[in-house]
């Protein structure tokens, strides 16, 4: 249950990973740890979902060439600027982006957590162009009650996500502190579930927790512990983001070099992969 | 005989202020990424002319967070200091009901004539010439009583004849009809526009102090209506900039958030 | 926002409702206060939707007479045995039973809450005779990406919902205690929400709870405070059922005389009402 | 020479040793209303043959709830201590998703020979003769790894040759596939029964101490498979009891819960 980020990268994410999700929120609760030692270890993935809003963890995963396709409904740094690296790749049209919405996005992991087929979206989504440019992704129905025309979307299934929570117990169950946004969705819907905490829960601590803020176990795949593992995001419960260090990130991404720059002074570089 | 006395506000004061009063007593609004501005206006609102006024900061979940202070990311940790939080799942289920928003504050990188917003690509959808951050929920404006759209750039990059790519929509050309009821406002560094209710087109309703029509209509990319008389934006009162004050030691509005 | 049980239901749960969803589980949280109003002032209901197990608060309505249809998933006393008056209604078929699963009333309130037009099911559930005992809440539909066959059901979009929480701020704002089972989809759901709960909230409280506990009161319509207004069901957070009370009920309501006997004896005759 | 102690142990407690023994270290079990039975044979489990068993008591959420003590009503509080918690529409979603879930602890007013289960409906469905109280989640039990139905009556009225209403889907008679593993185990107050792998009709296993196969048959409405030796089941060890004793203070296992 409990492994280093090296061992959960190197034994439960395959290269070529068919979905892979990444939870947190904008440059909230990503879960860095991981995603450096997917960047290490090198780990191409076909397809990228973010949460309705990613950052940093999208932006470096796409940066270093690890990734075919994502799926996103957002990728930026709000008030800090644009994503350099997201920016770079979908411009020179070196990646595919499915462009999804929130909806298809949190309804689509419901259904995937459900085990529902596919799920039926609100009338006027289909007045974006969201569905229109991914037509993959989107189906138009006839509804059988009314008799409207229906947008519908797919299931999202991950293969593996990567979500961050506070603390775990020595069984894998794991709590959110402060906001959790589609973590809980995320690991729901996927076969295998790595969490990235900040600290080991204390006796009867998560019994404590509200049942909304758990997740159980039975869930869980493996956890790993990286104290302050989401730097230079926040992790809610525990301290918030690291401006100036975001603001470095965004500086050095804007060319290609500098991206590369970035990669290997922050411990990146395939030559920092341990046993 | 007036002895008014001049008070210096920044453009973000000026359009908080322009937003706070569109809002109404015990209407629900929610906003999405960088969204100081209008969560600064709805706090102001509450305090003002619009109490009971219901605000969602949206990626937070939060329910009238208290904005002590005011911050710049929308998914901070310090809006759960709140009147109550949803979670982001249920804020989802919130925004698609259709008849629970009553103003949803909306943005783009492209905003049309027609109120429609982009955030997506600009150019060509699979080789863009800028690749824009992404809607998130933006798709929902349609099911929004009224959009008001806010940008923090007025030029013709921004304001254009079409957007390239719809995120949120606004009035079509065509006959599709709108969930909810459209976009109602537009807020920018220059001026104020509504749109006409016969030809859902924007229509220049307000000019900043000290800004000219010829200057509007040189930095937007589309053909606003012009009425015969243009008000000018009233600016905001003592009060109200006291208030916006309080919530934003650290000048996100006066920085330009 | 704060009214008596006699002015929320006056006001607010129009005579033939067309569907009043009432909330709690089992003999758990049903928000009795507000059914022995209903009851009181003789109010007629279309359809009633339970949750997916019910007890009390449902048998007293259909036993009132006041249920021309019942959708639901189970109405019952667990180990006390059956529901009296749902049995000799549905036995005599002077009620009409819209058969539904869990899965059909739980994705049918997510569904009504978000909009959604109709919503997908898990397959395998159409294996059961739930949905071809109740056509018209289910339909047939192929899966736009696989060609599967699929299961659909409509979504449920209740007029007015009755629930229990465990206390409420000035501004209609109310948290849980306990389990809260499908009441907070409950009022997402509904047009209009009548939350009975045991107590106003300290200042502060609520903002002191979780996400998932509280409903915002821009989701509430009225408040009605009735200390142990649940019992003889429990409280969660406050207290446990009343058995003795509840095998009282079961004994009594064996008869339809026994069962007006318990009308009356328990304040609900229509001459109890308050202006 | 044998000095074994004669225990004394009800109908319930072996039932619950009975269960207790089918389920695997590491496994997810969930069941509904009425379930200390279910309940008890879990907790029982995890502290002897299967470490590690996970089980959600449904309708509370609870996940491995401690039973200090066993409560009657699956929604009881109490059950709210316990290791994790989960919201009931989080319980659906899980039922839903078709990998999750080993055990399915499954019941019925009726009961047929390919481990069909009706809550609902008996006689025609519009006019019953008896009107149950209803499924629940019963349908999910077609996406469970293996579904253990039990009943407190083992009788003509209960074990019938077709149930009248399918609220948990069995094994089909024709051609229709389970998603799950479908019925492995019958545990009834006279006997053990499993499924034949190539007919999916129920097949005894074991018969409870002191209880005949012509007893059996005339009180099951359907023809059972007989196979040629049947065992007899085994009854709770002195270390089982002591732990199913210590979870139920109150008896609900020996009163008949």
């Amino acid at each position: 249950m409990f492994l280093s980020s090296a061992e959960a990268i190197e034994r439960l994410v395959p290269q070529g990973t068919g979905l892979l999700a990444v939870g947190g929120m904008h440059m909230h609760n990503n879960p860095m740890e991981l995603v450096r030692e997917l960047v290490r270890r090198r780990r191409g993935v076909r397809r990228l979902l973010t949460s309705p809003s990613a950052s940093l963890a999208a932006d470096l995963l796409i940066g270093a060439g690890l990734v075919d396709e994502v799926a996103t409904a957002y990728i930026g740094f709000e008030h800090l600027g644009l994503a350099p690296a997201y920016r770079r790749a979908a411009e020179s049209a070196a990646i595919n982006v499915v462009e999804l919405c929130e909806a298809a996005i949190v309804h689509g992991l419901y259904a995937g957590a459900g085990g529902l087929p596919f799920i039926a979206l609100p009338a006027g989504l289909e007045l974006s162009d969201v569905s229109s440019a991914n037509p993959e992704h989107f189906r138009t129905l006839t509804d059988p009650f009314t008799g409207d025309r229906v947008l519908v979307a797919a299931p999202l299934r991950p293969n593996v996500s990567l979500i961050h929570a506070i603390a775990a117990d020595e069984r894998g169950n794991v709590f959110f502190a402060g906001a959790h946004f589609t973590d809980r969705l995320m690991a729901m819907a996927a076969k295998t579930v790595i969490v990235q905490v900040e600290r080991m829960a204390e006796a009867g601590e998560i019994a404590a927790q509200p049942a909304e803020s758990v997740l159980p176990g039975f869930l869980v795949t493996a956890v790993v512990v990286a104290p302050r593992g989401c730097l230079p995001t926040a992790s809610h419960g525990a301290y918030g983001y690291d401006e100036p260090g975001l603001r470095a990130y965004l500086k050095l991404a804007r060319t290609a070099e500098g991206f590369t720059e970035y990669v290997q002074v922050n411990g990146m570089a395939p030559s920092e992969v341990t046993a | 005989m007036s002895t008014a006395v001049e008070v210096e506000y920044s453009t973000g004061e000026l359009m908080a202020a322009v937003m706070a009063r569109h809002l109404r007593p015990g209407e629900v609004a929610i906003m999405g990424a960088v969204s100081a501005l209008p969560q600064a206006a709805c706090r102001l609102a509450q305090l003002t002319s619009a109490p009971g006024l219901w605000f969602i900061a949206g990626g937070s979940g939060a329910v009238n967070p208290h904005l002590d202070p005011l911050v710049a990311s929308s998914c901070d940790e310090r809006l759960l200091d709140a009147d109550a939080v949803m979670t982001l799942p249920d804020v989802i289920l919130v925004e698609g009901r259709g008849d629970l928003i009553d103003i949803f504050f909306a943005g783009g990188l492209q905003i049309d004539a027609h109120g429609n917003c982009n955030l997506g690509p600009i150019g060509p959808w699979r080789h863009p010439t800028l690749r824009g951050p992404g809607g998130v929920g933006l798709p929902f404006v349609s099911r929004a009583g009224r959009v008001v759209i806010y940008s923090m750039s007025h030029d013709r990059r921004t304001f254009v004849e079409h957007v390239d790519f719809v995120s949120g929509p606004g009035f079509a050309a065509g006959s599709v009809a709108l969930h909810g009821g459209g976009p109602a406002l537009i807020v920018t560094p220059l001026c104020t526009m509504d749109f006409d209710s016969d030809t859902h087109l924007a229509r220049l309703a307000t000019l900043h102090p000290g800004v000219t029509l010829a200057q509007v209509l040189e930095s937007t990319g589309f053909a606003p209506i012009v009425p015969p008389k243009l008000e000018t934006t009233p600016v905001p009162t003592p009060d109200q900039l006291a208030i916006l004050r309080g919530l934003d030691p650290t000048g996100l509005l006066r920085g330009g958030a």
